[in-house]
């Protein structure tokens, strides 16, 4: 359980600058999420942080030191990586126990805690085997175990998830959010899982391309995004992000206006990228309370328990959404309500949201 | 036809003299054909035994006496006496250097096609710088000058032993042999190894005793032939007892070398160990008379003498000797000196697993000088393991 | 019908393809194999035209024989010794010349590295007298070092001659382990040495417990290999030692030649060929099961 | 805070780059250092080939000679004789190599990719052919390659190499494929290819580190062997270099600087060969074909 | 655009059945989605289908001829793996290429062909390139076009997206429908993600244990399931399957009454397996209609456009949904709403579907 300072991080492949200028402060017991599309530099901050990369410019802190000069296992951390690194050579027990035997620790001792260690995970079956001969569930276990016992200050996971099939990578996520409630570390957790993201953090960091776009909460990262990037990436299906010509009544949209209103900043005539959640795009029937156009409908994909509208407007493709057992049909028109009580609106130069 | 001529000659030579000789043979004999298969001296002994054994066997065979009782077990040489008693032949057999004609079996099996008697060369600088003024003739002398060379300063010795285990481990019959020659002692009775007699242990013991007094260069067990001659020829050795032939490469290669030859230092016997180039001819040879036309040609003087120039050495035919002495330098006359008044001894030819027996000497030697054996217990030990070899 | 043929000639693919490789061992190898089995059983093959069958005679004198268990001892120091030569320096060079360096630099030590393997036996066993001889620039350094009062005469005697026999021949095989090794290391994932750090691991835990385990495979087999060739490795002991002093350094390679070019006992020879081939065969099958563990 | 964190911070920054420079100055200094000692026995080969012989056992031994001598070189490289025991050796070992990679491959590719009957029976076929010392194989073999009327040409030698380098072929190459993932094959079957055409066009491209590998190690047998180059050959057209360089050691002495100058520049197209080649040995080509 | 009669498959890998009798027949141009937990036999059966396995039994047609004895390249199939499978010494344009010049097609129709098809899936870019410089999305798309190039009668898709991320996964999903939409072939596409199964199908089949569990179109199956194991397979959060004993006006769950209709099989007082989805149950504020029960709520996850509601009925941990904006606190007891008119039964022995 410790703070986490980063101050104005940089990192320079060679001449090209994979960083530039990353600061986040989280606080002890805090669980921090880095999203952001491939090759932001998430991986990179962690690896960082751990001590596996060095710092070309800035500074980290764990705790109350400066971690800048020191080795990987001088910093107190713990990392579990993607593709999780277990010895092979090893079997479940000696992998967990093994950074507790470099760091000389008496037999017993480290037999009470890898042992409660598998305990908590459900591995104590396990312990004999080599990591070959367990399941990618397993395996992921047994990676988290590894950095359990060595009960550190800080746990670090790269896209601890990502191998994982659906179903498990649910289980896993909310293991791992059982874990954190118990053991209180403090996580920093990067993922491209913005549902994982979502359920996990209680902080966000959303980068791209070696910046911070927006940290925050997830609430104020999903329901208030500061960037038309950040509103565009969190959500899936994602928001839909059109390009309106602003009315004095409301907004043009293709063909059609849609009455809603719109912030002050913004005058009629003026161009603006509107985003609505997919949610909030319903058959009329479905939602009576919102603005209601008629547009024709392309494709209805069947998720289950709902189904995603996709339907053309003007020269946009949008997506809304329905129950799953609306009966809806391909290729015709049909009646839309647009709830633009949660719409954003976004500047079209800078990005910047216009509240 | 064609034939092949097995030797490891044209190896030696660098100028291309076998080459010749085969073309202007091949001039005078157009209807045969001459095949040079040359191997490198330290591999020919097996390539015979191997292409016999599989029937690819050369015609002419170029020999080393101390193979020929194994080869006729194995029964690869063709008796030459019949060819030997032809009336056309371009030599007399009297002429012939003798050892290599000597009967084994009751037959000659091969015939000299030069000969080296084996002297002492000696680095006159060292001997003067070690107070003496005249090379040694006497083994007392020699011991004393062996000393005080070794005595001179870091590096030098009075002789080297070449008993390396290193194939052909052969330092014994280079080194000892002359040695126990000039003591008037023989390593044979008649065809059977008799290698502990007093005389054997004599010369042992007089080995011993100069590598007591330091007059033998360190790490005989480890010296090869070769690096004998090589630290003669860079003045590190005061004496080197080989063949006389090495007396055109010492002379050749340093020139500023204190350098003279003499008769191997003896205790009154002027016996020399004699060496030599032979030829035979194989037994499967399915040509043997033009085998044996080639072989006529090598002997014939003229011929042999240019051989025996080409390898500096004397020829196998003595009628060439005067061809041979026209404008020869002064250690060939020493040579021809020896090879004319003193004995010649050849013990190897009939002695059976002479090669195995090289072996057995080089180790008990190695282990006399090394302090474990005294000479008895040497000469016993070799005459014990050689009878077993043989048996 | 069809059916069925195509299943045969799915079935015989994998033959075909051993097919050439096969033929070329079986045609040229299979009948000297034989023959040498066949030459132990006889007594003075070759020699005679036509010799006489004496069962397993050889084998009897053999096993009776002191020199055959010496050299045999001596095999055992020699291979156990140049093959755990070859792999300590084989394996600490291929760490060495693996580093974090200026790639130009790491070819060219790589290629010199590897020089000890490019020349032939003659040269390099010449080469080791030279150096090694009393007047040789080895005793030369070291008692310029002050480490030895008096020139050792490496090859020449009796307590230093294997050692010295060791260090050519690690000298000679190293290359072989590292090229390897070398390759190996390649496959390691970066991961592994990753997770090993943050777990607090130095360079030699990292080496125990990460690279050694990765590369166990790599090892095994390589080292078996190694050890079948050293085990009759001929040309460059009998060229630097043949054998010597005495018998200091007799493997059973060079009693085998000693047996059949120096003697002519054929028979003996072939008799100590084949309780080579025996031995070996042991390592072989371990060889084969290693590998069918790691399928 | 920032200001008195910062300074620090740069100095840490800077102590980590020290300790990567030193630690980079170590690797190049034991380097160095482990590699002159290694190499320093042929540099002595070479000061060997630049010595006229007297000097070769001068005392004290000096690594520089007086004067260099370029004799063993002027020799080596006007008499034709030696450019034909090179070209000898480079045809045989080029030949070898490529033989025994092709046909090596193609059993291994047996081996690795099918189960057969009889396919543990073949292995140890091909490896038993290895044990037996070669030396007591040779006139029993050189019997067979009479038989075949190969004596006393470079395709006998060809064969005969052949015959030793198949094995090691056939079990390292064996072993590399096996890293090869069985994805490719599949993909490369429903793509169309017959197994031949999966291990040529597919697969051999990816197993390319471990053709190198194995090439450089037959090359080298080939190019070392001496025993059977000079049983199995008479003719001076048809020597290689090691028959050639043992031609050198006499029955009275040995020609120091011939040999080695005549083993310098022999193996210099060997060591051009194998720095050029030696890129490929390491790195995983497979990279991004299949993923997981 | 064939039809693919599977009859009777059986597979036996030495003494151990991997596949006991499979039965399916995919209509010309139908997208069949194979889905069941791991090891249940999907890419085995696929592998038959393309020729990689030989078949133990039964019998195999695509088009009207029976393919059993066809090697792969003469059954008019391509096959999208996993792991892409791409030859890694390749350039894209070269492995795309590879069938094709394995074909003998005439160059210039090989380089129209590759054009072509890079074009629609956006490789243009890219055909130098090798897959090692590649990001995963762009291999999936070059494995992809790999198989389209070919213009085969069938497509097989072994787990083709299962290496993405969440978001590449959505983006390919849609355009592996829309390419199927264009080209029209048969397909037979092998998933874990019941999201692929269900938007991408015609037809999906429901593999247990080398059988079929079920089969139909992705409504039938996610809305109308033959048994448990399929009811709680399809859907995600999955359906709530409890253990209740039936009342004469409904269910008892707990400690709880829920009133509902009972199928008429069922008698009061027997046990009865009730199946439940998340969406059908919701906090009575949402959903007025349902039997409202109160409950206390254990944990509470932020989807962003809606939040998963965990809580406990009896031993039974159940799940919950609401909107995303919704307030909604962990800990306290909530009135929750069952919509009870989409309550499933099933035989608790049989696991039967009991309508
Ligand atoms: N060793 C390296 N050398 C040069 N550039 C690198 C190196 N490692 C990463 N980069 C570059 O740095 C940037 C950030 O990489 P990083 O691995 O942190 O991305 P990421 O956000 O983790 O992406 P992903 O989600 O794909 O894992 C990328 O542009 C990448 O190309
Ligand atoms: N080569 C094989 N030898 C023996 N058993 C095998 C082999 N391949 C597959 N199996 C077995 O056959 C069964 C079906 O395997 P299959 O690969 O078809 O499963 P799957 O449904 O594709 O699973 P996954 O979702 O994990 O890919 C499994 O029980 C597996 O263990
Ligand atoms: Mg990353
Ligand atoms: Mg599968």
């Amino acid at each position: 359980m410790s703070r986490i300072e980063i101050r104005n991080l940089v990192k320079m492949y060679g001449a090209q600058q994979a960083l530039h200028g990353i600061d986040i402060s989280i606080e002890p017991g805090e669980f921090c999420v880095l999203v952001g599309p491939s090759g932001c530099g998430k991986s990179t901050t962690l690896r960082m942080v751990a001590g596996l990369e060095t710092i070309s410019g800035g500074e980290i802190a764990i705790g109350d030191r400066v971690v800048n000069g020191l080795r990987p296992k001088e910093r107190g951390i713990a990392m579990v990586f993607q593709n999780y690194a277990l010895y092979p050579s090893k079997t479940v027990y000696n992998n967990m126990a093994f950074s507790l035997q470099l760091s000389k620790m008496p037999k017993p001792e480290i037999d009470r805690r890898v042992r409660e260690v598998a305990e908590i995970l459900e591995l104590t079956q396990l312990l004999d085997r080599k990591p070959g001969a367990l399941s990618g569930g397993q395996r992921q276990r047994v990676a988290m175990g590894r950095a359990i016992v060595r009960d550190p200050e800080v746990f670090l996971f790269d896209e601890p998830l990502s191998n994982l099939d659906a179903k498990l990578r649910g289980q896993m996520r909310a293991e791992i959010k059982r874990l954190h409630q118990r053991l209180e570390n403090t996580i920093i957790y990067v993922t491209h899982d913005q549902v994982e993201a979502m359920t996990l953090a209680d902080r966000i960091v959303i980068m791209r391309d070696g910046r911070i776009e927006q940290q925050g909460t997830p609430d104020e990262i999903f329901h208030d995004p500061d960037t038309v990037f950040v509103a565009g990436f969190m959500g899936s299906p994602p928001m839909n992000l059109v390009d309106c010509m602003v009315t004095p009544t409301g907004l043009k949209l293709g063909d059609s206006e849609i009455a809603c209103a719109t912030p002050e900043r913004i005058r009629p005539g003026e161009r603006v990228i509107c985003g609505i959640r997919p949610d909030d795009i319903r058959p009329a029937s479905d939602q009576p309370g919102g603005a209601p156009i008629t547009l024709p409908v392309t494709l209805i994909e069947q998720l289950g328990t709902e189904k995603l509208v996709h339907f053309s407007a003007g020269s946009h493709d949008m997506i809304g959404k329905t129950g799953g057992r609306t009966e809806l049909a391909e290729g015709r028109p049909q009646e839309l309500s647009f709830d633009m009580t949660h719409a954003y609106f976004f500047d079209p130069e800078s990005g910047k949201r216009i509240r | 036809g064609e034939i092949e001529w097995l030797q490891w000659f044209a190896a030696e030579d660098s100028t291309g003299f076998y080459d010749e000789l085969v073309a202007d043979f091949q001039a005078k004999h157009p209807d045969i054909t001459v095949k040079l298969v040359t191997q490198p001296f330290g591999k020919v002994r097996e390539s015979i035994v191997t292409d016999n054994a599989i029937g690819v066997g050369s015609d002419v065979l170029g020999l080393n006496m101390p193979w020929t009782k194994e080869f006729l077990d194995i029964g690869i040489l063709e008796p030459l006496d019949e060819y030997l008693a032809r009336e056309g032949n371009s030599f007399a057999t009297e002429d012939l250097v003798e050892a290599p004609l000597g009967q084994i079996d009751g037959h000659s099996w091969m015939v000299p096609l030069n000969a080296f008697p084996f002297v002492m060369h000696v680095n006159m600088g060292l001997v003067r710088k070690a107070g003496f003024d005249a090379p040694p003739a006497t083994w007392e002398e020699f011991a004393a000058q062996a000393k005080a060379i070794s005595a001179l300063e870091d590096g030098t010795s009075g002789i080297g032993m070449p008993f390396s285990s290193q194939p052909p481990s052969n330092g014994p019959i280079l080194t000892f042999l002359p040695l126990l020659y000039a003591n008037g002692g023989r390593i044979m009775d008649g065809t059977t190894p008799n290698f502990d007699n007093p005389k054997v242990v004599e010369t042992l013991q007089f080995l011993k005793d100069m590598n007591d007094a330091g007059g033998i260069a360190p790490g005989a067990a480890s010296r090869t032939g070769g690096v004998d001659l090589e630290e003669f020829i860079a003045g590190r050795t005061g004496f080197l007892i080989s063949p006389g032939v090495h007396s055109s490469s010492i002379t050749g290669r340093n020139p500023d070398l204190d350098y003279t030859l003499v008769r191997v230092p003896s205790n009154g016997d002027k016996a020399y160990r004699v060496h030599g180039w032979e030829i035979g001819i194989s037994a499967d040879s399915d040509n043997k008379e033009d085998a044996w036309t080639f072989v006529d040609y090598l002997l014939s003087p003229e011929v042999n003498a240019r051989a025996a120039k080409a390898a500096n050495a004397l020829p196998g035919n003595l009628a060439a000797l005067d061809m041979v002495r026209e404008g020869a330098d002064e250690t060939l006359l020493k040579q021809m000196e020896i090879l004319e008044g003193d004995t010649p001894v050849e013990e190897m030819r009939q002695s059976p697993k002479a090669a195995g027996s090289w072996s057995v000497m080089t180790e008990e030697i190695q282990s006399m000088l090394r302090g474990d054996k005294t000479p008895e217990e040497t000469a016993a030990a070799v005459q014990a393991r050689w009878l077993d070899l043989a048996k | 019908m069809t059916a069925m043929l195509r299943q045969m000639t799915t079935r015989g693919t994998p033959y075909l393809f051993l097919l050439p490789g096969l033929v070329i061992l079986g045609a040229l190898l299979s009948v000297p194999l034989y023959k040498v089995v066949e030459y132990s059983l006889y007594d003075n093959v070759i020699v005679e035209r036509n010799p006489t069958w004496v069962g397993l005679d050889n084998y009897t004198t053999l096993l009776t024989d002191p020199g055959y268990w010496s050299a045999g001892l001596n095999t055992l120091v020699f291979t156990i010794g140049s093959v755990a030569g070859h792999m300590v320096v084989g394996i600490g060079l291929a760490l060495l010349v693996n580093a974090d360096i200026n790639p130009r630099a790491r070819t060219f030590f790589r290629s010199m590295l590897v020089l000890p393997w490019i020349f032939t036996a003659v040269v390099v066993a010449l080469n080791w007298q030279l150096l090694l001889n009393p007047f040789g620039l080895v005793n030369y350094v070291l008692q310029w070092l002050g480490l030895t009062s008096e020139p050792l005469d490496w090859l020449g005697n009796p307590d230093l001659a294997m050692w010295s026999l060791l260090l050519i021949s690690t000298w000679r095989g190293y290359p072989f382990i590292m090229v390897s090794f070398l390759s190996g290391l390649q496959t390691v994932p970066r991961e592994l040495y990753e997770a090993a750090e943050i777990d607090g691991a130095g360079f030699w835990h990292k080496f125990w417990h990460v690279t050694l385990p990765q590369l166990k495979p790599v090892i095994y087999g390589v080292a078996l290999l190694d050890l079948i060739w050293t085990f009759q490795l001929f040309p460059l002991v009998w060229l630097s030692t043949g054998g010597g002093p005495g018998r200091a350094t007799e493997v059973l390679s060079t009693l085998t030649f000693r047996l059949a070019f120096v003697d002519f006992q054929f028979a003996q020879a072939a008799t100590v060929a084949v309780s080579i081939l025996i031995i070996s065969a042991a390592f072989t099958l371990l060889y084969l099961r290693n590998e069918a563990r790691r399928l | 805070m920032a200001d008195t964190a910062h300074p620090s911070a740069a100095r840490r920054a800077v102590n980590e780059e020290r300790r990567r420079r030193w630690r980079q100055a170590g690797t190049y200094a034991a380097l160095t250092v482990v590699t002159f000692i290694l190499v320093f026995p042929i540099l002595w080969m070479i000061s060997v080939s630049l010595k006229p012989t007297t000097e070769t056992f001068s005392l004290p031994p000096r690594l520089l000679p007086d004067e260099f001598h370029w004799g063993g070189y002027a020799k080596v490289l006007t008499d034709p004789k030696f450019r034909t025991f090179l070209l000898n050796s480079y045809l045989v070992g080029l030949a070898v190599t490529f033989l025994s990679l092709v046909i090596g491959t193609l059993a291994a590719f047996g081996f690795s990719r099918y189960r057969f009957f009889g396919d543990r029976v073949a292995k140890l076929f091909v490896i038993t052919t290895q044990m037996v010392p070669t030396i007591t194989l040779l006139i029993p073999y050189f019997g067979v390659i009479v038989f075949l009327g190969l004596y006393d040409t470079l395709w006998g030698l060809v064969l005969t190499y052949l015959t030793f380098a198949l094995p090691y072929s056939i079990v390292m190459m064996n072993g590399y494929l096996d890293t090869i993932p069985r994805d490719f094959d599949e993909a490369a079957t429903i793509d169309g290819c017959t197994p031949l055409g999966v291990l040529v066009r597919v697969l051999l491209p990816v197993a390319l580190p471990g053709i190198i590998s194995t090439a450089v190690y037959t090359f080298l047998l080939a190019w070392n062997e001496f025993l059977f180059a000079l049983a199995l050959t008479r003719s001076m057209d048809m020597r290689t270099v090691p028959v050639g360089i043992s031609m050198m050691v006499g029955e009275f002495g040995l020609k120091w600087d011939e040999m080695m100058a005549f083993s310098v520049i022999g193996s210099l197209p060997v060591l051009i060969l194998f720095m050029l080649v030696q890129r490929f040995v390491v790195g995983g080509l497979s990279a991004g074909g299949v993923k997981g």
